[in-house]
């Protein structure tokens, strides 16, 4: 076999550095043959490496007492959550993989970040997505594409998804010019286990064998990592060998045999091969032991005849493990991978030399120092710059906006935009309900699962989940997008009846090599930052995608928060919806911010989707007002006075009301409709209309009580120092909202037309 | 009682009937290995969901041929009860211990919901605690639930009283837009001539609960245990209060 | 030897992806197209030199599973 | 005219299908099965008579919508 020689150029198509040259020289003390820099190649890559991140990870509140095992430490974190049980959750990208082949891209992400949840010992119990893609209004050749690729991601993480027997129970979908042509897909999982199966990634025991579990290798998604740390170009559809094809029937198999493994103590360290595969999982494993690790390659399973060290080293084939088994057991692990019928092979074993050695058929091919390896890429400190645009959205005014003279119209379109629009026509194509866990299925604030710990009618444990971010926010001020993007996750946690727990984040983002973008990167960390530090939420892990452009340029900065509250008693489970005829409508929160000068149209669903402006400031946000107001209304709730909780967000006070009007589904094609009767009008005078309705001001729920509690609960939120008031009552077949002077009404009807069918009409159309 | 669950590689309900069966109804359960061949004495085998084999070339197609199906034939030939729910009806479909065949969903999607589902009659050891044409508010969760059976055999599940469930509007209604994929008449589960094998596409153990959301689909499990403990018929009025 | 198996679905069988396909490519300007049917197609690897048997058993697997008759049909051919 | 189109996994893409009936092939006792790839199969009428014509759009057809062509081959025979 000829490899090539390391030249300059061969260098840089590596995306290695001069510098970082030098650096793997010196490692090494010599030059690095062909497939040792291919192994550097991948892992200081951005992917794996996180060289240009890290410095702003360091920066998020990791710690705290319910963290059993810290964010960075293993492939996910472990969040303590009472009585010797633990859940392990982590958000991942497949952005630029989804781009190319949306189905398969999406189903290997899915792959992926289930994997991460059960090498960590824990059964994977619940996925969410968050997505982002270009408008797929109208019928033109890039809304075309678009709607493709939407269909094709929705289709591949349900294929994945729903064949594994992971329920997807929430998510989120945004629509927006940025995202088109660099789709964004962030699959999160959660998976539940004891605290004493915590397994972990590291090839302890000098001697021990290392096992490689799963299909046979082929050339298939060479150099993902690699790929993803690139910005999409015209030619990325080229880089289709980057492609991978899951096989969720398989993964199945893996879950269940390495859950039955770790049962036994016959296996000391586990680790998946996701990003850089082999190369990835050999030099971690051995760097978290402070061991070595020594494999053949010729004793690897391969798919393809004539596959090289390279090759072999680099593939990123789906559904692989690496298993570091205690020495003398082996026969009890290949029972257990035997009964599933299951591919694996022995091939290699854990040395003391702390060098990862590869060989092939006995000859060494790569002998590289496995920590420096894993963790020794530089690290840089990118150059931040405010974004010279700040310049042009600072300048508009809110007096530019015309002012809205008929309400009537723009709500049944806000609710038929597709970022507003109920995404049915995506959660339906989940199984959401495998597993019987499901207590909340999409279509509320917040998921809810039971845990099972507990056979009926004892006590369960339940959890609620969410994903959250609006880009546009962070386009105008990533500082406070990031921070509301917590807020709003803790929120509608809040909403759902659960208290903050932690949190995982996934950094999508432009290329971090340009100072703005940089800045972007930064400011968001710092939002993010302050919003967990106000509600104990650490972090327990994420993701970091960068590069995310298309020749159009950088996508909206999208740090998306997948976070995870915990529900003391069924009782506090709460849903969005209106539920009692004659019920009191109460607003907790300022209808209108006065602190904002742009009072919560300033990146708003309405300005975006009625006047096609992403300009001004993002909605004001006080954190220390957020947590009253949520503190406040769990206390409510944990009172048992609330019969239903809605945040406000995208597209406001007006929508809000009209999804706690229309969004409760009992059955296919049985909406539960009722109607409400609002009076705004206290608040109506010398405010803008448009403010009042569709301002998307933060800090506000929309609670329903019984109309005999409803003056304590007011008391009780004004004595906490919430604002708040009766603003209606729940009951007719109309949304009726009353401002001063003028009046609109709406029939149920009209509006749940409207907002739950949207989609479908735009994909099949 | 004494329940066997089967498990092929691939199913993914097998834990939830379990659940169901053990700890909500404290019954006897437990699993069978798809390469098990001698089962046992068992009261009640349950064909569970998932994408057994990967649902690879059709569904069930492959799971058929597990060594398990053979004891399964034998214990339906015994007049012993089987069941299969959503990826089970479409095994017991390709063993041929159920007629007819589950298709694509029409819209060519996976469609997870929860239906009305209508039961057409008392006469079957899975439906014999209902009451007349209950309706239950069940799940389902599938790619491929549209039943399929030329004309003669439709004409013969009529006959014979084989259709046990079918889907519904929220009045109890037969209506195109009830079926959340297309069955011929909005079927949704059959059973064979000799009424001791039933499929069904709707998930009973995905509404066996009240924290779920519903508990209808329990009357499917009581049917099972009245059978079972040999109370063939239960009289109207002291079911009218129940599930 | 090489068969090649096709795996149709029957003419009563509704055929929606079929269906899908054809309106897919009417709006994507393509008038021409009538009728659109999608089935599978399988090609299987076989190491024997007898046609005869290889015929017999690919009827066999065809029959038993590769296709389910209650709503496909099938045909193959044997190359060498 | 009628068209028939083929598609099938390309070589270096994984075929879980294929491995999956090959494996229950073997464990039905056939012993003489190799590899399998399972693929499309598609009958498409076209209402034209110029085959030039029809080929060209077939070949677009194929690349656009019928296959997908980061993991699928294609090929097709007109037939009128
Ligand atoms: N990609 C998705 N996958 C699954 N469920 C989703 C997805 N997108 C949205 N949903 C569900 O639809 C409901 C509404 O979502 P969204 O409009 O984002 O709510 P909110 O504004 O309250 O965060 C939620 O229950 C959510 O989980
Ligand atoms: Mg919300």
């Amino acid at each position: 076999m000829i490899e090539p020689n390391i030249t300059p150029e061969l260098i840089a198509d590596h995306g290695i550095t001069p510098e970082e040259f030098e650096r793997i020289k010196g490692i090494l003390g010599r030059e690095p043959n062909f497939t040792e820099l291919g192994i550097f190649s991948v892992m200081w890559s951005e992917h794996c490496s996180y060289k240009n991140s890290k410095p702003v990870l360091r920066t998020f509140p990791t710690k705290g007492p319910q963290i059993l095992v810290g964010a960075g430490e293993e492939n996910a974190g472990v969040t303590d959550i009472g009585d010797g049980w633990a859940i392990s959750f982590k958000i991942e990208s497949h952005n630029h993989p989804s781009a190319v082949e949306p189905f398969q891209g999406a189903a290997t992400g899915v792959g992926g970040i289930l994997r991460d949840i059960f090498t960590m010992g824990a059964r994977p119990i619940l996925c969410m997505n968050s997505l982002r893609f270009g408008p797929i209004d109208g019928n033109d050749e890039a809304a075309r594409r678009n709607k493709r690729l939407f269909a094709g991601v929705v289709g591949g993480i349900a294929h994945y998804g729903n064949c594994v027997g992971v329920p997807t129970v929430g998510g989120e979908v945004y629509f927006d010019e940025s995202y088109e042509g660099n789709p964004l897909l962030n699959a999160m999982c959660l998976g539940l286990l004891r605290h004493e199966q915590i397994a972990r990634g590291a090839a302890k025991g000098v001697g021990n064998p290392v096992f490689y579990v799963g299909p046979a290798t082929g050339r298939d998604g060479l150099a993902g990592a690699a790929f993803a740390s690139r910005e999409l170009t015209e030619e990325s559809h080229e880089d289709r060998p980057a492609v991978q094809v899951g096989d969720p029937f398989m993964e199945k198999l893996v879950l269940e045999a390495v859950l039955e493994l770790l049962q036994t103590d016959a296996v000391v360290g586990i680790q998946d091969m996701g990003a850089a595969g082999l190369t990835c999982s050999t030099c971690e494993t051995a760097s978290r032991a402070g061991t070595g690790i020594e494999i053949d390659l010729a004793k690897v399973p391969q798919r393809e005849p004539g596959m090289t060290p390279y090759e072999i080293m680099l593939s990123e084939s789906q559904e692989r493990m690496l298993v570091i088994v205690q020495k003398g057991r082996e026969a009890e692990v290949q029972r257990i991978l035997d009964k599933w019928d299951l591919p694996w092979a022995e091939i290699g074993f854990v040395t003391d030399t702390g060098l990862m050695r590869v060989k092939n058929h006995g000859q060494v091919v790569a002998e590289i120092p496995a920590a420096k390896l894993a963790n020794d890429a530089p690290v840089y400190y990118r150059e931040s710059k405010e974004p010279s645009y700040f310049a042009k959205t600072r300048a508009w005014k809110l007096s530019d906006l015309p002012s809205l003279t008929d309400p009537q119209k723009v709500l049944p379109e806000l609710l038929a935009s597709p970022t507003v629009a109920s995404k049915n026509w995506v959660y339906r194509q989940y199984d959401h309900m495998v597993q019987t866990r499901t207590v909340v299925c999409p279509g509320s604030d917040a998921a809810v699962v039971r845990l099972k710990l507990a056979p009926p009618p004892a006590k369960d444990r339940y959890l609620a989940i969410t994903t959250d971010c609006n880009g546009a926010y962070c386009y105008l001020d990533p500082y406070t997008g990031g921070a509301i993007a917590v807020a709003e996750a803790a929120r509608n946690i809040v909403c759902s009846g659960g208290r903050p727990l932690a949190v995982t984040d996934n950094l999508n983002f432009g290329n971090p090599m340009k100072p703005e973008i940089f800045f972007q990167v930064r400011e968001a960390a710092r939002g993010i930052t302050a919003g967990c530090n106000t509600f104990g939420t650490p972090v327990t892990g994420g993701n970091v995608s960068f590069y995310n452009e298309s020749p159009a340029g950088a996508i909206d900065p999208t740090p998306v928060i997948g976070m995870v509250g915990l529900i003391d008693d069924i009782a506090h489970i709460t849903t969005q919806w209106f539920k009692n005829h004659g019920d009191a409508i109460i607003l907790a929160g300022n209808a209108v911010d006065a602190a904002d000068p742009y009072l919560g149209l300033g990146g708003s669903e309405y300005a975006k989707r009625l006047h096609h402006i992403k300009a001004g400031l993002p909605p004001h946000l006080d954190l220390a007002t957020e947590k009253k107001l949520q503190d406040a209304v769990l206390a409510l709730i944990r009172d048992g006075k609330i019969k239903s909780a809605h945040d406000c967000s995208e597209g406001g006070l007006a929508v809000a009301l009209a999804e706690c009007c229309i969004s409760r589904h009992p059955a296919r094609n049985t909406p539960a409709l009722i109607g409400a009767r609002v009076d705004l009008s206290a608040f109506a005078n010398g405010t803008r209309l448009d403010a009042l309705l569709f301002g998307e001001a933060q800090s506000r729920i929309v609670l329903s009580v019984a109309q005999e509690s409803a003056d304590a609960v007011v008391a009780q939120l004004q004595a906490a120092g919430v604002p708040a008031a009766v603003i209606g009552a729940v009951g007719g077949d109309a949304l009726e909202i009353r401002t001063g002077a003028s009046a609109c009404k709406w029939s149920v009807n009209e509006l749940y037309d409207a907002w739950w069918y949207s989609i479908t009409r735009k994909m099949e159309s | 009682m004494k329940f066997g669950i089967i498990q092929f590689p691939g199913s993914n309900c097998d834990l939830d009937k379990l659940w169901v069966l053990q700890d909500v109804f404290k019954q006897e359960a437990r699993y069978l290995w798809h390469k098990d061949t001698d089962i046992g004495d068992l009261d009640c085998i349950v064909v569970p969901g998932g994408f057994s084999y990967g649902d690879y070339l059709r569904t069930g197609a492959i799971a058929r041929f597990s060594p398990v199906m053979k004891a399964v034939a034998d214990h339906a030939a015994k007049g012993k009860l089987v069941i299969g729910i959503c990826n089970g009806f479409q095994i017991l479909c390709e063993a041929g211990l159920l007629p007819g065949a589950l298709l694509r969903n029409r819209s060519l999607q996976f469609r997870c919901e929860h239906v009305y589902v209508r039961i057409e009659t008392q006469k079957s050891p899975f439906t014999c605690a209902a009451r007349t044409h209950e309706i239950m508010r069940i799940p389902v969760a599938h790619g491929e639930g549209c039943y399929f059976a030329d004309p003669s055999t439709i004409a013969e599940l009529k006959k014979n009283d084989q259709i046990l469930f079918r889907y519904v509007d929220a009045s109890g209604k037969v209506v195109d837009t009830a079926s959340p994929n297309g069955s011929i008449e909005n079927i949704a589960g059959v059973c064979n001539k000799a009424r001791n094998v039933c499929g069904m596409m709707p998930h009973p153990e995905r509404a066996s609960e009240e924290v779920l959301g519903s508990a209808d689909g329990r009357v499917v499990w009581e049917s099972i245990l009245n059978h079972l403990r040999g109370v063939e018929s239960v009289p109207e009025s002291v079911l009218a209060g129940g599930h | 030897m090489k068969a090649k198996i096709y795996v149709t679905p029957k003419k009563a069988v509704l055929d929606p992806q079929g269906k899908a396909v054809a309106n897919a490519l009417h709006s994507l300007g393509y008038a021409a197209v009538g009728d659109v049917h999608i089935g599978k197609y399988m090609e299987i690897e076989l190491k024997t030199t007898d046609p005869a048997a290889a015929r017999k058993q690919l009827e066999e697997m065809c029959h038993r599973i590769l296709s389910n008759p209650v709503i496909e049909d099938y045909r193959f051919e044997l190359e060498s």
